[in-house]
């Protein structure tokens, strides 16, 4: 297996504020990885320091074999690598199908290609991820009304209509219906072995990320804590300590 | 090019001359200094770019010109446009800023700039288009051999201006309003959640910043001239100041006036005057540049 | 088309405020003059001198029995608009006065760049134009067939002041190459013809520009300029910019203490610096197309001096000024149009063109006679110089009244 | 299909009467030509400022720069610009009928490629402003370009430049210059009605609604942003161009750079239409230019006034326009179904 994002010891901090001291982890191609931690350990920034919101203090991240700690948020989604928000940021004012419309690869595109209508396939394939995500049926709403889970599910499906190489998902269940949870994992799933796309995903609902990840990172204040498979995490004592820890 | 060369030339061959561009500078930087502090008290507060501060200042500049017409002194014309522009500050407040502070920034920078173009056909069409200056009948000092002279109307000038800047820092620090607006500007909600009735603020600020413009354009009329239409020009050097000393920082804008008046200065007589308007713009794109830069460094974007 | 008369109607409203007489002269009709004047912007306070130029020049006319073409009475009536002292604005009024007001003669704009503005415009209708206030060379180099001006051009205004600055010299028993110039000039057509004249004559000497600098439209300060000629100690200083530029450098020449034995300006009397800075003002050589003190004379508007007195009857606010030039050159022009009326016994457009450029008038502003080119060639320009608060002609040497005080103190 | 019947009509409508005013209204020509000049300009704002966001107060820039790049170019292919620019010159310049025409047909187009490639070296460094800086740092270019070229004696310097008249009698010249903006301006139109409607247009709206999700899928924002304005600036640059020899003579700050006229009447055009809509610059431009003609006309002296006060009411109580008025008053005109959503909401 051939690993797709390697960070190495990076650090940063916001001003005395350590966020991640010396974080090395792996994410392999084809893979779906766990990110977990108490709150406050340190995900999200390192989340950001990937996808390039900040600079880091010191250390390396490598995206298919290409440093992008020093590139910019555009430079690195054009190489494939796309991140979900937290809160989810999708186009309020547009419909379901516009947004996933935008979201057409564009860096696929030349201008020649950028200044052409929508092709039929191009609505085929929106509405046919809309009904994978489960929103075919609200596709013609204004997406700023949608419930905030409906928004969660639009934004991931925005993200496989862009055909990234890998995604980082920041907490695709939280707010999520938990009687949709169950599908969500699925899909999740089906993306990873369908799509191909590589999955680095932060969750704190420890039923969906012990049943989605091959390997799981856990953080616990800006640290690495322990790494392995669900089952090593599970029975990891110093996981265990952190998250009771940190309550 | 050989006039730029020559001109240069001066500098190092008359050494004086650093000296008296250096001291028209701070007495020209000194009053930029007044307007870009209103500016950045507003800006900071409640977030309201306001291009209509050229305009304050001028309009400033006429109450005591117009004073000084009917027959009253020169200097009662600054503490008179001090209160006159303050009402006018808050009569514009509660029918324009008030609307546009919740508004997106470029909402505010065109409101201000319709009301800054509509303050100076009203001052034309009231004073008409003449340039106006008052004359204060002061002596005026002379150094080296008469080479620089200090008249001493703009001593006067300048003593005003630090006078009523430092008036201001000991208000903001030490009363009650003071207080309360330097809370707002750090976080409103918070500010009203403890109590602090914003819309007074915002309300006291404005006018505030209005009759700080007020005053400078009354020391304004005494040392230079004013006409309806060179307020655009005061509002682009408060943009400057603010833009290059941040907000929220006194001795930063100070400074910074100081600074870009002494630099118009060496540019106008270098370049010669017919550049003093490009040099400030020039100025502005380069402050600009730079800040582009510094954000650029952090993966970030200036706005 | 109905705003079109309800514009007619409030423009006739307009010129009725400015010529209340219109009604008791019924039994004569009109001719209908338009002109688009500068009365808000830059040039706001000169458009205004010449707006009350033509408005007194219409009176007097009317007074004295109005335009007599081919036995028929007429009065003059002008439409005004607002230039805004911006050329742009200059031409689309000039097209909406001859295609909407359906004006067939036009009185000139204030300044040289609005002129260069409308020019082109009168020209393409074949509208004839006399002008009173565009005075720079580049205006008479087009081959324009139906612009007419009564003002000396723009290069002749402190020409002689460097010819003067000459004589000067040659008196210390210096060589007149000795001499050094100063020149600022506003950055626009007029002053940059003056600066170009300037030069032309001063090269002609061989005299050395030191400083040649120009003015920013928004002048508010020019000692960065000053301070030069305190280092460069030139012997002429030039300054030209309109009325703000003579009022800044007379009010920072005095607080700046700069000596220069010659200073020479345009526009003091239209910035009234004698009024607003009194002794300060002492000295300074003023170039102007016109003096109340010179002795030409004709039968409506009588001499120069009676032209004077008779306008600060009927415009009391110019009572403790002189009357600017601008002023008396913006009268003579109507008068032409008048002269040109009665010649051509005719109202046809092509006839009063002729009519005009045959002129070869004597009135109270001197003698108006048109090259091809359009300008008036028989009219010298003469420099004034502040003595004691008065203005006192001291060049040409032919209309001198008094001796020029050199230096300058 | 009667929605679309009716839309054609009204485009045949709308056509034929761009065909027939200036024959109609002969006494109005310039007017029209430069309500044309105005739908032109708002159209190319908006799609900086209404579809991407980015609000420049500087496309004036392209306006003044587009004027003289015609005006070098036509008069460069004929006589030495240095002497035909010379406060001095005594020369009379002449030019024939295939200069005069070649050298518009050829200074028009240039203009607009100049204006082109300027709006893409000067976006490349302020687009990295946003928001209010990005409007600052743009009126500061505008005012900049202006103050330069005011003290660039090549080009006439403060003096301007006066462009030969046109050539033919002057009735055909105006409904000859009135055309040439008429076409710029459906030229535009049509652009934008397409361009809106491509991958493009649905990318620069997502711009202007949230840039850095934008950035986050790995659009070309700068790249984006850069096109669009050089597209912006093209029609504008060649408006400027045509208007230099409409104008015949012009000068740096007062009809080139205007900053604080038609740069500022191009924005209030598009907010008092409705900004970021198709229609709305359109029917802004055309309630703008009835204003100030209006004004302009009957309150002499205050019509500078009543534009401050038209700027600040539109800006303050009418921020969305007579396009975002009537999509609030009548959305199913714009087929936004509203029926539906409360339906699913009631669910």
């Amino acid at each position: 297996m051939t690993s797709i994002i390697e960070v190495q010891g990076v650090s940063k901090s916001f001003g005395g504020v350590v966020a991640n001291h010396d974080v090395s982890m792996t994410v392999n191609s084809g893979t779906i990885t766990g990110l977990i931690g108490p709150n406050g350990s340190g995900k999200t920034t390192l989340f950001n320091s990937i996808v390039g919101y900040h600079p880091i203090d010191g250390g390396s991240i490598q995206f298919e074999g290409e440093e992008i700690s020093r590139l910019s948020v555009q430079q690195i989604a054009r190489r494939g690598l796309l991140r979900t928000f937290q809160q989810t940021r999708i186009y309020g004012a547009m419909n379901g199908v516009e947004n996933m419309l935008i979201s057409l690869p564009h860096r696929k595109m030349n201008i020649w290609d950028a200044l052409k209508t929508y092709t039929r396939e191009d609505y085929e394939r929106a509405d046919h991820l809309l009904e994978f995500v489960g929103l075919y049926e609200k596709r013609l709403l204004k997406s700023g009304d949608l419930s905030f889970g409906q928004q969660k599910l639009l934004e991931f499906a925005m993200a496989l209509m862009n055909e990234p190489t890998c995604l980082l998902l920041d907490e695709p269940t939280a707010g999520i219906n938990p009687t949709l949870i169950n599908g969500l994992i699925d899909r999740l799933k089906r993306a990873n072995t369908e799509f191909g796309i590589t999955l680095f995903v932060i969750e704190h609902n420890m039923r969906v990320i012990m049943n989605m990840a091959e390997t799981i990172y856990c953080l616990a204040h800006g640290e690495l804590l322990a790494q392995g498979t669900p089952d090593e995490i599970q029975n990891d004592q110093r996981v265990i300590d952190a998250y009771l820890g940190a309550h | 090019m050989d006039q730029i060369l020559g001109n240069i030339g001066l500098l190092f061959e008359f050494p004086v001359v650093n000296l008296k561009i250096i001291l028209d500078g701070i007495m020209v930087g000194a009053l930029f200094a007044l307007a870009a502090y209103g500016l950045a008290l507003v800006w900071g507060v409640m977030n309201v770019k306001n291009l209509a501060q050229g305009d304050f200042v001028i309009a400033g500049g006429y109450v005591s010109w117009w004073l000084v017409q009917n027959g009253f002194p020169a200097l009662l014309g600054v503490p008179v446009a001090f209160v006159v522009m303050w009402g006018i500050g808050w009569v514009v407040y509660k029918l324009v800023i008030s609307r546009v502070i919740e508004r997106d920034l470029f909402t505010s920078l065109l409101a201000t700039f319709g009301l800054a173009i509509m303050m100076a056909q009203i001052l034309n069409l009231l004073f008409g288009s003449d340039t106006q200056s008052v004359d204060l009948d002061y002596d005026v000092l002379y150094f080296f051999d008469g080479f620089i002279d200090v008249p001493i109307a703009k001593l006067i000038g300048v003593l005003m201006a630090s006078a009523l800047a430092a008036g201001v820092i000991i208000f903001m620090k030490s009363s009650r309003m003071g207080q309360a607006i330097r809370a707002t500007a750090q976080d409103a909600r918070a500010a009203r959640v403890m109590g602090i009735d914003t819309e007074k603020v915002y309300a006291f600020t404005f006018s505030l910043n209005s009759a700080i413009c007020g005053a400078a354009g009354a020391i304004i009329v005494m040392v230079w001239v004013i006409q309806p239409f060179y307020g655009i020009s005061y509002s682009i050097r408060a943009f400057v100041i603010v833009t290059a000393a941040g907000l929220g920082n006194l001795p930063g804008v100070i400074a910074a006036g100081l600074g870009i008046g002494a630099l118009e200065q060496y540019g106008a007589h270098i370049f010669g005057i017919g550049y003093q308007q490009a040099i400030a713009v020039l100025l502005l794109l380069l402050v600009l540049l730079v800040r582009l830069i510094q954000q650029r460094r952090n993966r970030q974007v200036l706005k | 088309m109905k705003k079109l008369s309800l514009l007619s109607i409030l423009m006739a409203s307009v010129s009725l405020l400015f010529s209340q007489a219109s009604l008791a002269a019924g039994h004569c009709g009109e001719i209908h003059l338009g002109s688009a004047i500068s009365l808000t912007g830059k040039y706001a306070t000169n458009g205004i001198h010449a707006k009350n130029g033509y408005e007194y020049a219409i009176q007097k006319i009317k007074d004295a029995g109005g335009v007599m073409v081919d036995g028929k009475c007429y009065n003059f009536k002008v439409t005004y608009y607002d230039d805004e002292s911006k050329g742009d604005r200059g031409a689309t009024l000039a097209e909406r006065l001859i295609s909407q007001d359906k004006v067939q003669y036009m009185l000139g704009p204030y300044s040289s760049g609005l002129t260069k503005a409308i020019a082109p415009v009168t020209e393409k209708y074949k509208i004839p134009m006399v002008e009173a206030e565009g005075a720079s060379r580049s205006l008479f180099n087009k081959g324009y067939k139906y612009l007419f001006a009564v003002l000396s051009t723009s290069e002749q205004y402190l020409a002689s002041a460097v010819t003067l600055a000459a004589e000067m010299a040659e008196k210390q028993g210096k060589k007149p190459s000795s001499v050094k110039v100063a020149i600022a000039v506003e950055n626009d057509p007029f002053s940059l013809d003056i600066r170009a004249g300037v030069s032309e004559d001063a090269a002609k000497y061989d005299m050395k520009v030191v400083i040649d600098e120009k003015l920013p439209r928004d002048l508010s300060d020019m000692s960065a300029i000053l301070t030069k000629v305190k280092l460069l100690k030139p012997d002429l200083l030039i300054v030209s910019g309109h009325s703000k530029g003579a009022a800044t450098a007379v009010r920072q020449i005095d607080e700046q203490n700069i000596k220069v034995p010659m200073i020479a300006l345009t526009h003091c009397e239209a910035a009234d610096v004698t009024g607003k800075f009194g002794d300060a003002a002492n000295d300074i050589l003023c170039s102007t197309q016109w003096a109340e003190t010179l002795s030409y004379k004709d039968p409506i508007f009588g001499t120069a001096a009676e032209y004077e007195q008779g306008f600060k009857k009927a415009f009391p606010e110019y009572k403790d000024k002189s009357v600017p030039y601008q002023t008396a050159q913006a009268t003579a022009a109507v008068y032409v149009f008048k002269d040109a009326f009665e010649r051509a016994g005719s109202l046809d457009k092509e006839k009063v063109r002729d009519a005009i450029a045959a002129t070869d008038l004597m009135t109270f502003y001197g003698g108006i006679k048109f090259s091809d080119a359009g300008n008036n060639i028989a009219k010298p320009m003469v420099l004034r110089q502040i003595q004691d608060g008065k203005y006192n002609v001291v060049a040409p040497s032919a209309f001198a009244s008094h001796k020029l005080n050199w230096p300058r103190k | 299909m009667n929605m679309a019947r009716n839309k054609t009509i009204l485009y045949a409508l709308i056509l034929a009467f761009t065909f027939i005013s200036p024959f109609a209204f002969p006494d109005f020509g310039t007017q029209l030509a430069t309500l044309w000049l105005m739908i032109i300009v708002a159209l190319t704002w908006d799609m900086t400022g209404g579809q991407m966001g980015y609000n420049s107060l500087g496309n004036i820039f392209f306006y003044g720069t587009g004027m003289y790049v015609a005006a070098l170019i036509s008069i460069g292919m004929v006589y030495d610009v240095g002497d035909y620019t010379n406060a001095a010159g005594g020369g009379i310049y002449k030019f024939t009928d295939l200069q005069y025409f070649g050298g518009l047909a050829l200074g028009v187009l240039g203009a607009g490629l100049f204006c082109s490639i300027t709006a893409v070296v000067i976006g490349y460094l302020t687009f990295g402003l946003r928001g209010p800086y990005f409007a600052i740092g743009t009126l500061g270019v505008a005012i900049a370009a202006g103050e330069l070229v005011s003290n660039w004696d090549w080009v006439g310097g403060g003096q301007g430049i006066a462009l030969p008249v046109y050539p033919g009698d002057l009735d055909t010249g105006k409904i000859f210059f009135y055309f040439l903006f008429a076409a710029v301006g459906v030229g535009t139109f049509l652009f934008a009605k397409w361009l809106y409607g491509t991958r493009f247009g649905a990318a620069i709206n997502a711009i202007r609604d949230d840039e850095e999700k934008a950035d986050a899928m790995g659009i070309h924002t700068l790249r984006y942003k850069l096109y669009t304005w050089a597209m912006a600036a093209f029609f504008v640059g060649m408006a400027g161009g045509i208007s230099a020899f409409q104008l015949i003579h012009f000068e740096p700050l007062e009809s080139a750079y205007q900053t604080i006229n038609l740069g500022i009447f191009m924005v209030v055009c598009v907010l008092l239409g409705g900004k970021g809509t198709l229609w709305g610059p359109v029917i802004g431009a055309i309630l703008f230019h009835l204003f100030k003609e209006v004004t302009w006309n009957y309150l002499l002296g205050w019509q500078w006034v009543a534009l401050g006060a038209l700027i600040v009411v539109t800006v303050v109580y009418f921020q969305d326009g007579v396009m975002g008025w009537l999509v609030h008053k009548r959305p199913e005109w714009f087929g936004i179904k509203v029926e539906k959503k409360v339906a699913e909401q009631a669910k």
